[in-house]
């Protein structure tokens, strides 16, 4: 059977750090990390990138337009 | 799996819209404008009226849109807006004409130019951002925030008894003949982009229709002037504002939803 | 004495407030002071800075070009603000997210690790209190009771419980301010 | 050719609008100027040109409906009387931050307040030293006749698009409601949303056209540097009016002991003064601005040489008098003769004060 | 006893205005005064005082709500900043016209348009020339300390009720929002109904008490020549305040070869440069009109016989700088310096311009 | 029976209220602008609430109704009256303020202020003349003006379909919570008059309880503007107003009538 | 029994003849002058007073309030 | 030749048309003309008034203060410029509604009944025409076909079969016109 996997490419520089990107994933990919970018934000990262579906719910919600999502199938 | 091999260019499956500049967001971290913006562009984009297009932003967080949204865009004066866009659409009648337009804009001191631009069945959008607040100035009461909730010039909470109730105004102008279709959304998840979405994409094809005037209110948060947390300020969103300001259909077509 | 001074940093490092402890307590010994934000959208996450000048006479302008110290918090504040400080002035900062640190060399400068110290304090708050104490190292232009006095009169009284927190926050910045030029190359 | 007929100046202005190919008008009624709404809707221009013509449901919405369609490089059009002018000062503030042209008639009236509905000409300095707030010059053209409130329409949108500015036209009550003989232009064609295109594509908001980048309307710079630099445009633009698009009439000032500096009605009423004045022997002459700004500052100070003194005439209380002063710099005396409160000074009351105030004195 | 404070220009003004006893406020939120309402809200006057403090939904509505409350013989204040000034010319040629007393605050941001939200004095003409329609002048304090935030809301009654007119507080986003010490007064009582049923029971509407004749706050005349002489009796009261009303200072003037004139947040940055000039061997003092109308004419002319020149510092292209000329009548040079578009300019920016434009010229 | 044995003091049965002056009044002859100014005066001077009365009156063809009316009055901005009046009676709690506003006044400029007003419940009464039309500057179209009537704005008659149609603003406003009461009157028959008189008295009565708002619009004619004799403007207005503008009430004690 | 009986004064000068006090008298009593007053207005008068109720109508409706009116029962 | 007139009277009696024909009929004969109402609110129903100027010359002021003529017709505007008259100048009057008659010794006067002679044509709307034809009477200003061109030009064409009824009330008008005063006594 065919499995879906994903991937999200997170602009740092872009990111604010507002979390808002971490309720909506369902898997719970997302955490912040402890380093800050330019303008003093911790960015988003996939902490666990192995759960990420690609469903896009990260993308499509975060403000800065900071996310691209990526998704392909893979066979089980 | 190595992630490397998803991330190609075949596998792209969701990045923000074209029509969204490269310029930083002038937002605050997790504010709704910015989704907002993404979802209004990303219609438009769709929709492939980028040419046509041209979008008013009055005072407010959101006044520099222009330098976010990828159309031809006009900054205009607090509240002024709708007067600002019906110009727009009698002179160019072809086009396709929005505002953007936060609550104290639109309801308070461009109240009259938006009942006005209502009534006369102007063929613009109004994107419609109410986060019951004025954020700009460093949140002010607003006519829509909610009673008992604090803000600056407020501080002890929205006294009804001497402020009046939060005005639903999109629920007012609906009831205009100009007025052919109201509803009301929100941004803050996936399910609710993709509604609201679709309600801007049919407001965009009414308008050249000539169907008169779409009002899309879009219920955000402002996590500055709420002094929240973005992800308490949407869940307190969720628990306070939608209970008062009903997402859903207003009007469709020219016809109330009945309630 | 007068100590024409500007902090500048991001928007939440308490960088007004501090300031405004300041100008507390330049008044708790009777000194006049002036407090003069820069205000505006910037402040949404982006820089912030006060310029603060205490005094034993009358301030003329509030507004300045140059200043006799400056505290700098993040690296667009040193950019900014590196060349405003004058010849044989004070440049104090806080080397987390320096990229390009100072180069002049006829100003004293002065490194203030306040992240860490507030982070190890277990109180990030206190960031700017640790300003304040390296800053009274390198200039002791106000007394620790009239920065007290201060704290009282900037404080709602229902957070004066914190202000022993905060005299620890100062004590720490005082210790722990590095001294980076010290040799003054004037020309 | 040339038509001609017996109009009001508010009449020749809209007709003369139509014809010039304005492209839209936008407007509240108020007395002494609602004929020019009222003849634009008789006239249905939308039928005849294809100009829109728009009752707004304020000043406040009219003169931000301005901005909006001259943001899209049409020629827009929009008037009122002194209150409502006083609502449309922010408005005119944003056009000229914004760099946007477009024609604004006052057709003015006696304040302060709601005052009289009969002339005046007591918002000279609101229209010439900025009712609005911040840093900015109007051009003002001050016609004198029916004719020119016709001919100033087609002048004015010129000045507008050359330097992309808002222009005033500053009439009164008295020229706005009297009738006179005037000689109509032909018809000009509206621009075709082509030549719009073509012509305005570096700025206009008619959507980016052919994959341009976008235009941008703002008068907002938030960096205070962008924001002077901003400022010190404009008044490079000011500083070109005056070297460039100064207008002024000069009558029987060759010979002239002393010049009434006079615009609008008061220079057709001083008119008849200097005839009275010749008449009994006193040598006078009329310098009339056409426009306030910019101002015919060296003619006076050139005058200054001949003259023994200087009358400005104003239906106010005193307003033109400074600009006067500051021109000829203190060289001659200057005084002010005026009316206020929509009260018209007779051609005979101006004499008794050229006398009383600059010859028996 | 006076209290003493570290407070904001912005916060000072609300304060005083409590302890003053004011009624009444009514504004919308703008920046760089936004802090005023704020702080009014917080401190919840209602209580301390009585004071009703209303968020009108825009600054039209607020100054006609001032037009309102004044006409009953009750003290009420409004602020705003450049933009909403303009929406305010309407009601304030009503004030004027209808001669009510009242206190108006402006706390001026960079224009034009939206511009900037950092200081600038580019709103003098508007407030000292007149930015609505009509014959009118307004009382115009310009404080520069924090200290004179708070003074000038009282003198700003007095003078408000003494003429029946509104006055203006022309301040800027730098006194705004700066810090310093302040001294607050002790509270005054609100008046009581009873004390304004006889201090106003002339001309106030609070109901036509006890069968006396009814009162009418109104600025219209119809009929002209009762409309001329409303504004007569205006312009009388303006020559009154000129005689007893006018405020000004003189720093270090005595023995200067140059003298600057400066207001506001101009006249503190200007001090500093006395002080840099003098430091340099150059005399230079400083004149700082307080009241900008009226405007200290005689005091300037007579600097004429001293000085070489006068320079004009604000934070604008040239407004102020009219003025001072015409005051000197052109008897020495004046010249402007000043920075626009919200950019402040330093001591020693203008101490070099003072060189270039009037020392090695 | 001789008439002079009829006019005599203790057979008076009618005249005018004492509260209005002996000014000649501006209006054109038969304008129902007199009569509603009668009305209300009448029930003034029945409340006995003379000596605690502020009117308003903005711009319109009403501008001098301090001419007219003998209690306190201040002449407003065209559009502001109900701003005018929030400052008076906030300032004045315990007094009886009322506007006396035009159509153009009230539903055009005055919009944002009406609303407002309305929405904040202010402890107002707005007396509403509804000519549907300019009558002041000489007969422009109002935002009440009926489709297709003919106006010196509108000369060929309204078009809706540029124009929009016109604006019920009072049933508008009757949907915020702040208005108290609202309802609709005529002025031009003594049966109407006589329901207006009472509409009007509730009104006044229900400021001193602190009800909040009301509104009462009377539809009354403007035979000038009409370009009719008087007579014949009454009955163009049963005829054509009335059907549109239905008279009844809106709101009654805070509830909305259902129709 | 008793019948009443009305009549009413116009004031003539205030009168603008405006002749809306016409449609609303049930027994027709107004007629309106062949005179002009100094405003130059035909004004309000009696053509059949005998006739006048009294029923204050034409009084309640003149936008001038130029009628005065009277009643008085008589036997009949 | 120069014509300064006034004419004024109640709002109904077709002041401002009278006055816009005269001018028109001025252009006809291609003279220079001005026409300056007074405006306002008077117009309802009070009174109105229109000042003509007609002139072989360019025309300065158009707002006068003495005039060659006035038309008055009505009381209040005879009390308002009988006095503007200039000496030697023509005030033609209607009587009626004219409770006190002009005194002036030295202007001409002249009565114009025309109220009853427009009744007598059984059209109220002549009125100003009948005026028309007493003022060119006494001041042949304009020449008659000039008058009727003016009047086509100043109606629409549906009303030009009204243009002999106008002439006639014009004619009427001239046959009726009275003289009062016409021995000068100037001094
Ligand atoms: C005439 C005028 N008045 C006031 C302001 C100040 N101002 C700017 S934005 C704003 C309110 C913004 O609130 P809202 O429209 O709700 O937008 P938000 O920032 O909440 O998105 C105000 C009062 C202004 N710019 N212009
Ligand atoms: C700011 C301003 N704009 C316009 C006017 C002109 N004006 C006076 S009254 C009026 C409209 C009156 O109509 P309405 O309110 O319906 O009153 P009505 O005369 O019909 O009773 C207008 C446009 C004004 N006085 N002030
Ligand atoms: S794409 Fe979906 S699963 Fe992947 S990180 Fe985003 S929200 Fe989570
Ligand atoms: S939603 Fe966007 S900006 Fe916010 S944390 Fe996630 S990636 Fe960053
Ligand atoms: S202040 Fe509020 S509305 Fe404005 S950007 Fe910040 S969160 Fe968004
Ligand atoms: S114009 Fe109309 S509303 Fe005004 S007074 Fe005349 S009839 Fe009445
Ligand atoms: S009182 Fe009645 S009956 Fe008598 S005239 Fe008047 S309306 Fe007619
Ligand atoms: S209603 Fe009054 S004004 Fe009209 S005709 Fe009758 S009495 Fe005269
Ligand atoms: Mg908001
Ligand atoms: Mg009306």
């Amino acid at each position: 059977m065919a499995k879906v996997i994903g991937a999200i490419v997170v602009n740092n520089e872009k990111c604010k750090g507002c979390e808002v990107c971490i309720p909506v994933c369902g898997p719970d990919v997302i955490r912040m990390s402890s380093e800050v970018n330019l303008k003093g934000y911790h960015y988003a990262y996939m902490e666990t990138p192995q759960a990420c579906t690609g469903c896009t719910n990260c993308g499509i919600v975060c403000p800065d337009g900071a996310i691209t999502v990526y998704r392909m199938k893979v066979e089980d | 799996m190595d992630i490397k091999d998803i991330i190609k260019p075949e596998n792209l499956v969701y990045k923000n819209t074209e029509l969204m500049t490269d310029n930083t967001l002038s937002y605050c971290p997790g504010c709704g404008h910015g989704t907002a913006h993404n979802v209004v562009m990303g219609v438009i984009e769709e929709l492939g009226i980028s040419e046509d297009t041209i979008g008013v932003a009055p005072v407010g967080c959101s006044v520099l849109a222009y330098e976010f949204m990828d159309v031809d865009m006009q900054q205009a004066a607090h509240g002024r807006a709708p007067a600002v866009a019906t110009a727009i659409a009698r002179t160019w009648p072809d086009k396709y004409v929005f505002t953007y337009q936060g609550d104290g804009d639109l309801a308070a001191i461009g109240t009259a130019e938006t009942i006005h631009a209502c009534n006369r069945g102007e063929n613009i959008v109004i994107i419609f951002v109410n986060n019951g607040i004025y954020g700009m100035t460093g949140g002010q009461m607003a006519p829509t925030t909610l009673p008992n909730m604090p803000s600056s010039t407020s501080p002890y909470g929205r006294d009804t008894a001497t402020t009046g109730f939060p005005l639903k105004i999109t629920e007012l102008v609906a009831n205009l003949p100009g007025v052919y279709s109201a509803s009301r959304h929100a941004v803050h998840t996936h399910k609710h982009v993709r509604k609201a979405k679709k309600a801007i994409e049919k407001a965009f094809k009414d308008t050249r229709l000539k169907k008169g005037l779409s009002i899309i209110e879009i219920v955000s948060n402002c996590n500055s002037g709420w002094k929240m947390t973005p992800c308490q300020s949407n869940q307190w969103m969720e628990e306070n504002m939608f209970p008062f300001y009903e997402l859903g259909d207003i009007k469709v077509n020219g016809k109330l939803v009945n309630k | 004495m007068t100590e024409e001074l500007i902090i500048a940093g991001f928007g939440g490092q308490g960088v007004l407030s501090l300031g405004k402890i300041l100008a507390y307590s330049g008044i708790m010994q009777n000194q006049e002071v002036s407090w003069m934000p820069s205000y505006g959208p910037e402040m949404r996450g982006g820089t912030a800075n006060v310029t603060v000048i205490l005094s034993d006479e009358r301030i003329s302008s509030p507004y300045l070009k140059l200043f006799d110290t400056a505290i700098i918090l993040n690296q667009q504040s040193m950019d900014k603000f590196e060349s405003s400080v004058k010849p044989g002035g004070v440049l104090i900062y806080d080397p987390n997210g320096i990229s390009i640190h100072p180069k002049r060399k006829d100003i004293f400068i002065y490194q203030i690790d306040a992240n860490n110290i507030a982070s190890d304090m277990g109180n990030k708050k206190v960031y700017n209190m640790v300003i304040m104490g390296g800053y009274l190292k390198a200039k002791p232009v106000v007394q620790l009771d009239n920065v007290v006095e201060g704290l009282k009169k900037s404080l709602p009284e229902r957070y004066y419980n914190l202000i022993p927190l905060n005299v620890e926050a100062i004590q720490k910045g005082m210790e722990n301010l590095v001294t980076i030029n010290q040799e003054l190359i004037l020309n | 050719m040339a038509e001609l007929k017996l109009m009001k100046g508010n009449e020749a202005l809209a007709e003369a609008a139509i014809r010039a190919g304005v492209d839209a008008y936008f407007g509240y009624p108020i007395t002494p100027q609602t004929e020019i709404i009222e003849y634009l809707m008789m006239e249905q221009p939308e039928k005849r040109t294809g100009m829109v013509v728009l009752q707004a449901e304020s000043e406040v919405a009219a003169i931000n409906m301005v901005y909006g369609a001259a943001g899209t490089g049409k020629r827009v059009l929009t008037s009122s009387s002194s209150p409502g002018m006083s609502l449309k000062q922010e408005g005119i503030s944003y056009m000229a931050g914004a760099e946007l042209p477009a024609v604004i008639v006052n057709v003015v009236r006696g304040g302060p307040g709601l005052g009289t509905i009969q002339p005046s000409q007591a918002d000279y300095f609101q229209s010439v030293k900025g009712g609005g707030h911040g840093d900015y010059k109007l051009y003002v053209l001050a016609p004198a006749s029916v004719q020119e409130m016709a001919d100033f329409v087609e002048d004015a949108f010129e000045i507008a698009f050359k330097y992309m500015a808002p222009v005033l036209i500053l009439s009164d009550g008295l020229i706005g409601q009297m009738m006179e003989k005037v000689y109509l232009k032909e018809q000009k064609p509206r621009w075709t949303e082509d030549e719009i295109y073509k012509m305005h594509n570096n700025w206009a908001t008619f959507g980016r056209k052919n994959g341009r980048e976008r235009n941008i309307i703002t008068s907002l710079d938030l960096k205070s540097e962008k924001m002077e630099a901003r400022v010190h445009r404009l008044y490079k633009k000011y500083a070109q009016m005056e070297a460039e698009d100064l207008r002024f009439e000069t009558i029987q000032c060759d010979d002239a002991d002393y010049v009434i500096v006079a615009y609008g009605s008061s220079a057709r009423i001083a008119q008849k003064t200097v005839d009275l004045a010749r008449a009994k022997g006193i040598k006078v002459g009329l310098l009339r601005p056409i426009t306030l700004f910019p101002f015919p500052k060296k003619q006076l100070m050139e005058l200054t040489k001949q003259v023994k003194g200087i009358l400005s005439v104003e239906l106010n209380m005193g307003q033109m008098v400074e600009d006067v002063r500051l021109a000829v710099e203190h060289k001659v005396p200057v005084e002010h003769f005026g009316r206020t409160g929509g009260i018209i000074h007779t051609p005979e009351e101006i004499l008794e004060a050229l006398q009383q105030k600059l010859i028996n004195n």
